[in-house]
C-alpha cells in the first residue's frame, strides 16, 4: 500500500454547498489526512476548469487517488471517473462522495453541517486508499438469434428479427410449429378463425430465407453468455428423409397402426407415420418409433409406407438408420417462448374429468368445434347427438390456493367464447358457472356484455361437483352440477349434458428443466421470472436471454404478440449495438480461500458464481459477463473468498471506521 | 339446505313477458344498493333479477309487488338494463298467468280501471263534472290544445284544485283549448307497471281511437304519468301526438308574457320532483324556472333533488296499495321539506300530491305545511 | 453539558434509499446531520459486519435501507437483506442491544420525504436511549 | 516483548531444522506456500517485518502436533500465539472467517457495559440454580446458533445436553447470564487487550458467585480457564470437562445408560488431547453406554488431525481440505456418527460437508454429534 497519493477536491457549487458548509475548512481539514497530497477547494468541480484541476494535479502532483467531495456521485460520478481517465487515471481510482444532497442541502447548522462533510470526507479518503484499477470490458454481440418455441410467441418474435435480416433459429420440439394456438378454434373477443390467421404467419416461418427451422428439436445444452451463447440443439430423427418428403400424406394414409392424435386431445386417431394437422409446417410426416412395427420388428414386418412413398422419402434405410442429430449454434441472444400446460383437471376428481364421458376441458372443446376437428365442427355428446344444456365451470385449477394461487386471465374470455359457440351451432341452454367475470381487455366486456345478450345464465359460485347422481326424475341421465349460487344464497343443481372445464394454464410440466437450461428464475407459481415485473418485462435474470408468451404468465393472444414483439426489439438492440459493455466493479473469488461450498452459487439471481473442481479441489468462478456487482455472494461467502471489486471489505470497513470521530 | 334446480320454463314465460333485459344483468348490485326501499327495508332487486335469469323466482312473495318504477336503478345501471320492465314481466305473469295472488288493493284498482275507465271507482259520465262551473269548451277539431287531467284531478275533490287552476291559467293566456271529459279514460300507466297489460293496451286504444277521432294533435297534461305514457308508450300503438307538461307549459307562458303576476308570494317552497318528470323525461328545470318567476317566492331544495330526488312511493301502482308506516317514502319527503322549514311542498304530479297529503295526516306537523301543485302557486300569484 | 447528539451509520442501496436521500437534498427536506450514509450498491450487500463495524467505531443506531421488494434493481436483493438483517438482530439482541438502534427500512427512490422522517425518529428515539454502550477499542479506526 | 524474545520464551532457537514440524503439519500438507519450520527460520534469521505481515501467520491452527513431534521441544504454537501479539499491534489479523463477526462481537461484548441476554433460548425443562456451587460455562453458544442457522449447527442444544446430564446427576449447576466470551480466540490472534478484559470479568463474576466447580462442554474454553488465566487472574475453583466429569462419575456412582445402537468414532478435539492429554475420559464414557461401538479412525489421541480452522481465522481452501480429509477418514472407518466432544470441530466439520453448488466434491455427509449429546440420548426421558 506504499505509493498512495491522494487529492482532495472539495465544490462550493456556487452557495449550494459554500453556503451552509464552510468548504475551505474542509479542503484545509483534509489536507491534514494520512497520504493526502493535494487539497483545494473549487466552485464548480464539475465545470471545465474544475475537472482541469483534477488532471493538472494527476500530472504535476502524481496524484493517484482522487476523491471529489460535491454533489451526488448519481449526477456526477461519471463526470468525474472521465475526468480521472483524461488526467491519465483509472477511472475507478475515484471516490465521489456527497456533501451536497446529503449534507448541505438538509441541514442548516452550518458547523454540524461542516463537521458532516468532514468526516464524509475523511471516510472517503479512508476508503479510496484501498481502490484498485478495475478495467472495463467489452464484449461482440453474435448477431445471429435463437428463438425457442414455435407457438405464436416464438412465430412472432422469429419474424421480427428475421424481418431485419438477421438470423434466426427458431426451435420447435413438436413435428410442427403453431402451438396452442393452432389447436384453438375461434379466438376471443373478435371470434376470428384462429387457423385463418395463424396459418398464413406459419408459412411465412417456413420460408423465411432468415430463419431456420429447426422442428421436431429441442435444445439440449446453453453455455457462454450474452452476445456469445453456445447451443447444442438435438434435431430429433422423423425416420425419413426431410428433403424428399413432400407431405403427400399418402403413406398416413396406407399405414395401419393408430393411435389417439396428440393434436386433437385423444378426441381422434393418427398413424404411426403422420403429419399432424393438414397445415403443419414443415410439411412433412415424421414416423412414432414406438408406434411403428416395421422399427419395432426390426424391418421385418409391415413396410407399408415405403411400399407407397412414390417420393422416396421414406426407406428402409431411413427406418432402420436414421438418428438423432446434434447440431450447434452460435447466437447472441435468445428468446425462450416455451408456453404453457393446460392444467390436468382430473386432480379435482370433484369435477368428474376422464370419469364422466362429457366433461370435456376447454382445448379438448376447441377441437370438438373446429371444422377440422374430429366432430367436424359439430358439438355433439360421446353419443354423437347435441347437447340440450352446458355447463361451463370457471377456474379449474386456477384462484385456488390448492392448485394454482393465480389468476389464469383467458378462461373468463374463453368460457364466454364457448358459451357464444354452443348457442349459435346448437341453440343449447348454457350456464357459466364463475367466481367472478374478468373480462378486462380491449373488446372483452363488450364481448361479455354481447354474449349476456344471448341469454347465457351466469351463476356466481365455484361448482362443488359434477355427479350424475340423479335425485329427481328430470336429472336423470344428466351430468348435475351442484353449486351455491352465492347471489342467490342457495344451493342450485343444474342438470346439462354437457360439462366444460375452463382449466387453468399453468406453467410447463418440464420448466425447471428449461430454467436450469437457460439461466432463468421461476416464480411461486412455476412461470418464469421477468427481470422486472413492470419495467423490464420480457428481459430474465441472464441477459441477453428474453422471455415472450404463456411461458412467463397466462395471457391472450395479443399479449402474446405484444411481448413477443418486445423480446425481438430487445434482441435488435443488442443486434444493432454489436457489442455489450461488462460491469467492473464485479465480484471476483481468492481461490486460496474458497472452499468450493456452494453458497455462491446458491444465491446468486444471475448464475454468476460457478462451482467447479480445479485440480481435485472444489472452487468457485465467477462468470464476469454475467455478475451484476449486487455483492449477496460476498456476504453469503463464509471464508470470505469472495469480494466485490469497487466494494471490498476492506474499503467499506475503512469507510465504516472513519465516520464518526472520536 | 334444499338445492334449486334451475327451470328454463320459468325464464322462458318471464322472457315471453317482457323480461329481457334480465339477460343483461351482470349482477353488480347497484339497483338494490340505489334502491329508496332500502332506505326503510331490505329489497334486493338484483336477487330477483337474478332469480329471474335462473327461473327460480318467488311468485308469493310480496316483493314483486314494491318497486314503485322511480326508475332510480334504471338510470345507474351499468349495464343499461331496463330494470322496471323485467318488474313488470314478473308481475304480468302473476297477473295473467296467475301463478300467485295478486295483492287487493291492486286487484281491485285494476278491475275499476278496467271497468270505469279511472281507479277511482267514479262514473266515467262524470269524468268532466270537475269543470262544470268553469268555462271549458269540449274539444272539437281544431282546437289547439287538449288538456287531459288525469284521473286523480278529474275526481279526486283534494285534487281537484290542479286541474280548476290549470284551467285558470290557460283562460287567463287566452289559450284555445279543450277537454274530452267523457271520451277520455285513464292512461293505463299505474295498471301497465302494476301488471295488468291487457288493461293497459285497451285503455291506451281507446284513448288513441279518442284522440285521433277528434283530430287532437297537442295534449297538455297535468300528470307526469300520463305525460310519459302518451308521450313514450302510446307510440307503440300508433298514437303519436305531441305531448306537454302543464310545468313546460307554464314556463313557455311566463317567457312568452301570456301571463303576468300581480301578486307576491312571499312564500317558502320546496320542489319535489316527480319520478315520471325528472327520472323518466328528464325535466328538472321547468318547473324550478315557473317557481323562480313567481314574485316573492323563495326556492328551497330538499337534501335530494333532481337526478337523485326520493320517489313519493306511489308509482307502480303503489298508490293504490298500503305501504306499512314507517315503509312510506312520501313521509320522509315531507318531514325533510318541514326540516327546511318550508311553508309549501311543491309538486308536479297527482300522484305525488295524492300520496303527500295522506302524510300530511300522519306525519309530526304534517299540516304545518302546505302541498300544493305548481300549477295552483302560478294560479294563485296572477 | 451539550444535549447528546447520536450517531448514525446508515447504508443505503445506490438506486433506492441513496436516491431517495438526494431527493430529500433537492427537494431540501431539512433532517438532523447525525447521520452518515455509506453508499453501497445494494442492500443484499451489507454483511453483518459492517453493521458490528459501525458499533465498534462508535455508532449509537445503525440504519440498513434499500429497494422495496418489487423495485429492486437486483431483482431480490431485499430478500438477501432480510436474511442478513434477521441474522444480524438476533445477535445483537443477544448481546444486550436495544432494538431501537438497528432499524432496516425499505424506501424507494421517490421517498425523500420518508427518508428524512425515519432520520428524525432514529435521531430522537437515540437521543431517549442515551449513547451506545459500547467504548471503542484503542486503534479500531483503521 | 519483541520477536528476541519470543523466540527465547518458546525455545524456537533449539530448532534443528529438521523439518518434522513440516511434515506432521496438517496445513503444509495441503498448502505448498505453509511451513513451520520456513517460520521459524525466519525468525531466526530476524526478518520481523516479513514474519508479522505474513498472512500465513494466521494459518497455523495451534493444534500441537508438531510441538508433540519436536525433537528440541521448540513450542511452535505458543511462538505463533506471541508472535501474532506483535503482528495484532501492528494491525494484522489474518483473514477473518464469516467477515470478522464473531470476532466483532467478542471485542463489543467484552468492551459493553449492558447485560446480554444470553439464556432467552433458555427451556424451563432444565434446573439451575443461581446458589450451585458448580457452574456449567456455556461460552459462545448462543452466538453461534444465528451465524450457523444455515449449516445447520445448534451449539445449544450441547449446553441442553449438558444440563440434562448434569440434572440426571442431581446436579443443578449454575449458568451465569453476566458471562462473557472465554477470550480464547482473541487470545490466540494476539488481542491480549480484549483477552485480558474478558478474563477479568470472567474471573470477577465467577470469584461473586462462589462456585467451587466449574464444567464446560467446550475444550477451548476449558483449556483457556485451565492453563491461560492462572497467567493473568486468580481463579480459586476446579475447572473440568464434561467427559471428565462424566468418566470420574461413572467409577463413583455407577452411571448406568439406556442402550443405544450406533457405530461410532471419535474425533480428538485437539484442546482436550493434545493440549490437555484427555484421551480416555471420553472414549470411557462411549464404551459405557451399551449398543456404542467405537471404530477408531486411523489417526487418533496424539496422533489425531485438527478439524481444521481455529478462531475462524484463515478458514480457506486448504482448511476445507484437511477436513476432508479427516472426514474421509471418519467414513472409511464404516461409523455412522462421528462423535465430537468439542462444539468447533462439530461445527468446522457440518460446514465443510456444505455443499450447495451443482457440482459437488467428494461424498463427506456423515453425521456428527457431541459426546454430550449422546449421553443425553442415552440418559432417556
Amino acid at each position: 500500500m506504499e505509493g498512495r497519493r491522494i487529492g482532495v477536491y472539495v465544490c462550493h457549487c456556487g452557495l449550494n454547498i459554500a453556503g451552509t458548509v464552510d468548504v475551505e475548512e474542509v479542503a484545509k481539514y483534509a489536507a491534514t489526512l494520512p497520504s493526502v497530497v493535494v487539497s483545494r477547494d473549487y466552485h464548480y468541480m464539475c465545470s471545465d476548469p474544475g475537472q482541469a484541476l483534477i488532471k493538472d494535479d494527476i500530472k504535476e502532483c502524481g496524484i493517484n487517488r482522487v476523491v471529489v467531495a460535491s454533489c451526488s456521485p448519481r449526477m456526477h460520478e461519471l463526470t468525474f471517473r472521465n475526468a480521472c481517465q483524461d488526467g491519465g487515471l483509472n477511472p475507478y481510482l475515484l471516490e465521489h462522495t456527497n456533501i451536497r444532497e446529503h449534507c448541505s442541502w438538509v441541514h442548516e447548522d452550518k458547523a454540524a453541517a461542516t463537521e458532516k462533510a468532514k468526516a464524509l470526507v475523511r471516510a472517503a479518503v479512508k476508503r479510496v486508499y484501498y481502490h484498485e484499477p478495475l478495467e472495463v470490458k467489452e464484449a461482440p454481440v453474435n448477431p445471429n438469434v435463437l428463438v425457442v418455441g414455435g407457438g405464436i410467441a416464438g412465430m412472432q418474435a422469429a419474424l421480427d428479427i428475421a424481418n431485419g435480416e438477421h438470423q434466426v433459429y427458431l426451435v420447435e420440439r413438436e413435428p410442427s410449429i403453431g402451438g396452442h394456438m393452432i389447436q384453438l378454434d375461434r379466438t376471443f373477443p373478435t371470434l376470428d378463425c384462429s387457423e385463418c390467421i395463424l396459418t398464413p404467419k406459419m408459412a411465412e416461418v417456413g420460408h423465411h430465407p432468415f430463419i431456420e427451422l429447426l422442428a421436431y428439436s429441442e435444445v439440449e445444452e446453453v453455455s457462454g453468455s450474452i452476445g456469445q451463447f453456445k447451443v447444442k440443439v438435438r434435431k430429433k430423427a422423423r425416420y425419413i428423409d426431410e428433403s424428399k418428403c413432400v407431405g403427400c400424406g399418402v403413406c398416413e394414409e396406407k399405414c395401419p397402426w393408430k393411435v389417439p392424435s396428440e393434436f386433437e386431445m385423444g378426441l381422434a386417431m393418427r398413424k404411426a407415420i403422420y403429419i399432424p394437422f393438414a397445415q403443419a409446417i414443415p410439411n412433412v410426416v415424421t414416423i412414432d418409433k414406438d408406434l411403428c412395427v416395421y422399427i419395432q420388428s426390426g424391418g421385418k414386418k409391415c413396410g407399408a409406407c415405403i411400399k407407397f412413398c412414390e417420393a422416396n422419402a421414406v426407406t428402409p434405410e431411413t427406418l432402420l438408420n436414421q438418428s438423432d442429430q446434434i447440431v450447434e449454434l452460435e447466437v447472441g441472444s435468445i428468446i425462450v417462448a416455451t408456453g404453457y400446460d393446460q392444467f390436468d383437471p382430473s386432480v379435482v376428481p370433484q369435477y368428474g374429468y376422464k370419469k364422466y364421458d362429457n366433461v370435456l376441458t376447454g382445448l379438448e372443446f376447441e377441437r370438438i368445434t373446429c371444422a377440422a376437428g374430429p366432430t367436424g365442427g359439430k358439438i355433439l355428446l360421446k353419443d354423437g347427438t347435441e347437447p340440450e344444456n352446458v355447463a361451463i365451470i370457471h377456474c379449474v385449477g386456477s384462484r385456488d390456493q390448492n392448485y394454482h394461487e393465480y389468476c389464469s386471465r383467458v378462461c373468463c374470455m374463453y368460457g364466454l367464447k364457448y358459451a357464444y359457440l354452443i348457442k349459435e351451432l346448437t341453440g343449447a341452454d348454457v350456464y357459466e358457472f364463475y367466481i367472478d367475470m374478468r373480462c378486462f381487455g380491449e373488446g372483452f366486456e363488450e364481448f361479455y356484455k354481447r354474449i349476456s345478450e344471448e341469454g347465457i345464465k351466469f351463476i356466481r359460485g365455484k361448482v362443488a361437483k359434477v355427479t350424475d347422481v340423479a335425485i329427481t326424475e328430470e336429472e336423470k341421465g344428466k351430468l348435475i352440477v351442484v353449486a351455491e349460487d352465492t347471489l342467490l344464497g342457495s344451493m342450485v343443481r343444474v342438470p346439462v349434458d354437457m360439462v366444460i372445464l375452463c382449466a387453468a394454464l399453468e406453467s410447463r410440466s418440464d420448466a425447471d428443466k428449461v430454467a436450469s437450461l437457460f439461466g432463468l428464475n421461476r416464480r411461486a407459481d412455476g412461470f418464469f421470472l421477468a427481470r422486472h415485473v413492470k419495467l423490464d418485462p420480457v428481459a430474465t435474470p441472464t441477459d441477453g436471454i428474453f422471455i415472450a408468451g404463456c411461458c412467463e404468465a397466462p395471457r391472450d393472444i395479443p399479449d402474446t404478440v405484444a411481448q413477443a414483439e418486445a423480446a425481438a426489439a430487445k434482441a435488435l438492440s443488442l443486434i444493432s449495438k454489436g457489442k455489450i459493455t461488462l460491469e467492473a466493479a464485479v465480484a471476483t473469488v481468492d481461490e486460496a480461500q474458497c472452499q468450493g461450498c456452494g453458497r455462491c452459487e446458491e444465491i446468486c439471481t444471475f448464475h454468476a458464481p460457478k462451482v467447479i473442481s480445479k485440480n481435485g479441489v472444489m472452487v468457485s468462478t465467477i462468470n464476469e459477463t454475467l455478475c451484476k456487482g449486487c455483492g449477496a455472494c460476498a456476504v453469503a461467502c463464509p471464508t470470505g473468498a469472495i469480494s466485490i471489486r469497487h466494494f471490498t471489505q476492506e474499503e467499506i470497513l475503512a469507510q465504516v471506521g472513519a465516520l464518526i470521530e472520536v | 339446505m334444499m338445492a334449486l334446480i334451475p327451470s328454463k320454463e320459468v325464464v322462458d314465460v318471464v322472457l315471453e313477458a317482457g323480461g329481457e333485459p334480465l339477460k343483461l344483468c351482470y349482477q353488480c348490485g347497484l339497483c338494490t344498493a340505489t334502491c329508496p326501499w332500502n332506505l326503510v327495508r331490505s329489497f334486493s332487486i338484483r336477487g330477483m333479477v337474478h332469480q329471474s335469469q335462473l327461473g327460480l323466482v318467488d311468485f308469493e312473495s310480496e316483493d314483486i309487488w314494491l318497486c314503485a318504477t322511480c326508475n332510480t336503478c334504471v338510470k345507474r345501471c351499468p349495464r343499461g338494463v331496463e330494470i322496471i320492465d323485467i318488474m313488470r314481466a314478473l308481475r304480468k305473469v302473476i297477473v295473467e298467468m296467475g301463478v300467485a295472488k295478486v295483492p287487493d288493493a291492486l286487484r281491485l284498482s285494476a278491475k275499476n280501471v278496467s271497468v270505469t275507465g279511472n281507479p277511482l271507482a267514479e262514473l266515467q259520465e262524470k269524468r268532466a263534472d270537475w269543470a262544470k262551473d268553469l268555462d271549458v269548451k269540449p274539444f272539437i277539431e281544431g282546437t289547439e290544445l287538449l288538456y287531459f287531467p288525469c284521473c286523480y284531478p278529474a275526481y279526486e275533490p283534494k285534487e281537484k284544485g290542479i286541474a280548476r287552476a290549470t284551467v285558470g291559467i290557460l283562460n287567463e293566456a287566452r289559450v284555445d283549448f279543450g277537454i274530452l271529459g267523457v271520451k277520455e279514460s285513464c292512461c293505463g300507466d299505474l295498471v301497465r307497471k302494476s301488471g295488468n297489460e291487457t288493461i293497459f293496451r285497451r285503455l291506451a286504444e281507446s284513448n288513441i281511437k279518442a284522440f285521433t277521432e277528434n283530430g287532437v294533435k297537442r295534449i297538455l297534461v297535468s300528470s307526469p304519468h300520463c305525460y310519459n305514457t302518451f308521450k313514450n308508450e302510446y307510440p307503440d300503438f300508433g298514437g303519436n301526438f305531441e305531448v306537454i307538461h302543464s310545468t313546460q307549459y307554464l314556463l313557455e307562458l311566463v317567457k312568452e308574457h301570456r301571463i303576468e303576476f300581480a301578486k307576491e308570494l312571499n312564500k317558502r317552497v320546496v320542489y319535489s320532483d316527480p319520478c315520471y318528470l325528472g327520472r323518466h323525461n328528464d325535466i328538472y328545470d321547468e318547473p324550478r324556472e315557473v317557481l323562480q318567476s313567481i314574485p316573492g317566492l323563495e326556492l328551497v331544495e330538499l337534501p335530494d333533488f333532481r337526478e337523485e330526488a326520493l320517489c313519493c312511493g306511489g308509482g307502480g301502482g303503489r298508490i293504490w296499495m298500503e305501504t306499512k308506516k314507517g315503509e312510506r317514502f312520501c313521509d320522509l319527503r315531507l318531514e325533510q321539506a318541514i326540516e327546511l322549514g318550508a311553508e309549501v311542498l311543491a309538486v308536479a304530479c297527482p300522484i305525488c300530491m295524492c300520496m303527500f297529503k295522506d302524510s300530511q295526516l300522519t306525519v309530526d306537523k304534517g299540516e304545518s305545511i302546505e302541498v300544493k301543485d305548481v300549477t295552483e302557486l302560478v294560479h294563485e300569484a296572477i | 453539558m451539550a444535549e447528546f447528539e447520536p450517531q448514525i451509520i446508515a447504508f443505503c442501496c445506490n438506486w433506492c434509499t441513496y436516491a431517495a436521500a438526494d431527493l430529500a437534498g433537492t427537494s431540501r427536506v431539512h433532517y438532523p446531520p447525525n447521520v452518515k450514509i455509506v453508499r453501497v450498491m445494494c442492500s443484499g450487500m451489507v454483511n453483518p459486519i459492517y453493521v458490528l463495524k459501525a458499533f465498534e467505531s462508535g455508532a449509537d443506531g445503525v440504519l440498513v435501507a434499500g429497494c422495496n421488494l418489487v423495485d429492486c434493481y437486483y431483482l431480490d436483493g431485499p430478500v438477501k437483506c432480510d436474511a442478513m438483517f434477521a441474522i444480524l438482530k438476533k445477535l445483537v439482541h443477544i448481546l444486550g442491544l436495544e432494538d431501537e438502534r438497528l432499524r432496516r427500512e425499505m424506501i424507494s427512490a421517490s421517498e425523500g420525504v420518508v427518508f428524512a422522517r425515519v432520520v428524525e425518529e432514529m435521531v430522537e428515539g437515540l437521543k431517549k436511549l442515551g449513547p451506545a454502550p459500547f467504548k471503542v477499542k484503542k486503534g479500531a479506526v483503521v | 516483548m519483541n520477536l528476541y524474545e519470543i523466540i527465547q520464551d518458546t525455545k524456537t532457537h533449539y530448532c534443528l531444522e529438521c523439518g518434522k514440524c513440516s511434515s506432521i503439519c496438517p496445513i503444509s500438507r495441503y498448502d505448498p506456500q505453509y511451513s513451520p519450520r520456513v517460520m521459524i527460520e525466519d525468525a531466526l534469521f530476524g526478518f520481523e517485518e516479513e514474519l508479522i505481515h505474513n498472512h500465513k501467520l494466521f494459518s497455523c491452527l495451534t493444534c500441537y502436533a508438531c510441538q508433540l513431534k519436536c525433537p528440541s521441544d521448540v513450542d511452535y504454537p505458543l511462538f505463533i500465539r506471541k508472535t501474532r501479539e506483535l503482528a495484532a499491534a501492528a494491525g494484522e489479523h489474518g483473514d477473518y472467517a464469516h467477515s470478522g463477526t464473531l470476532q466483532s462481537l467478542v471485542g463489543l461484548m467484552a468492551r459493553s457495559s449492558i447485560k446480554q441476554r444470553r439464556f432467552e433460548w433458555f427451556s424451563n425443562s432444565y434446573r439451575t440454580s443461581e446458589s450451585s456451587d458448580v457452574m456449567l460455562f456455556i461460552g459462545c453458544s448462543p452466538y453461534f446458533e444465528p451465524v450457523f442457522e444455515d449449516i445447520p449447527v445448534r451449539t445449544l442444544d450441547i449446553a441442553e445436553a449438558s444440563l440434562k446430564i448434569l440434572n440426571s446427576l442431581g446436579i443443578e449447576p449454575l449458568v451465569h447470564p453476566d458471562e462473557k466470551c472465554c477470550g480464547h480466540d482473541a487470545l490466540w490472534l494476539g488481542d491480549m487487550e480484549t483477552f485480558r478484559i474478558l478474563a477479568e470479568h470472567n474471573a470477577a463474576i465467577i470469584k461473586e458467585s462462589g462456585v467451587k466447580k466449574l464444567i464446560f462442554f467446550c475444550p477451548e474454553g476449558y483449556r483457556t480457564f485451565k492453563l491461560d488465566y492462572p497467567n493473568y487472574v486468580k481463579l480459586d475453583c476446579e475447572v473440568m470437562h464434561i467427559s471428565e466429569f462424566l468418566a470420574q462419575r461413572l467409577e463413583t456412582e455407577g452411571l448406568r445408560f439406556n442402550e443405544v445402537k450406533k457405530k461410532v468414532t471419535y474425533q480428538d478435539p485437539c484442546r482436550l488431547g493434545r493440549h490437555l492429554g484427555i484421551y480416555d475420559a471420553p472414549r470411557k464414557v462411549l464404551a459405557s453406554i451399551p449398543g456404542i461401538e467405537l471404530v477408531e479412525m486411523e489417526h487418533i489421541r496424539e496422533d489425531s488431525i485438527c478439524c481444521g480452522t481455529s478462531c475462524f481465522t484463515n478458514c480457506d481452501s486448504y482448511s476445507k481440505q484437511i477436513r476432508v480429509g479427516r472426514l474421509v477418514e471418519a467414513k472409511a472407518t464404516g461409523a455412522e456418527t462421528l462423535i465430537t466432544s468439542c462444539p468447533k470441530c462439530q461445527t468446522h466439520f457440518k460446514c465443510a460437508m456444505v455443499a450447495r453448488g451443482e457440482e459437488k466434491g467428494p461424498e463427506v455427509e456423515i453425521e456428527v454429534m457431541d459426546l454430550a449429546n449422546l449421553v443425553a440420548n442415552a440418559i432417556g426421558g
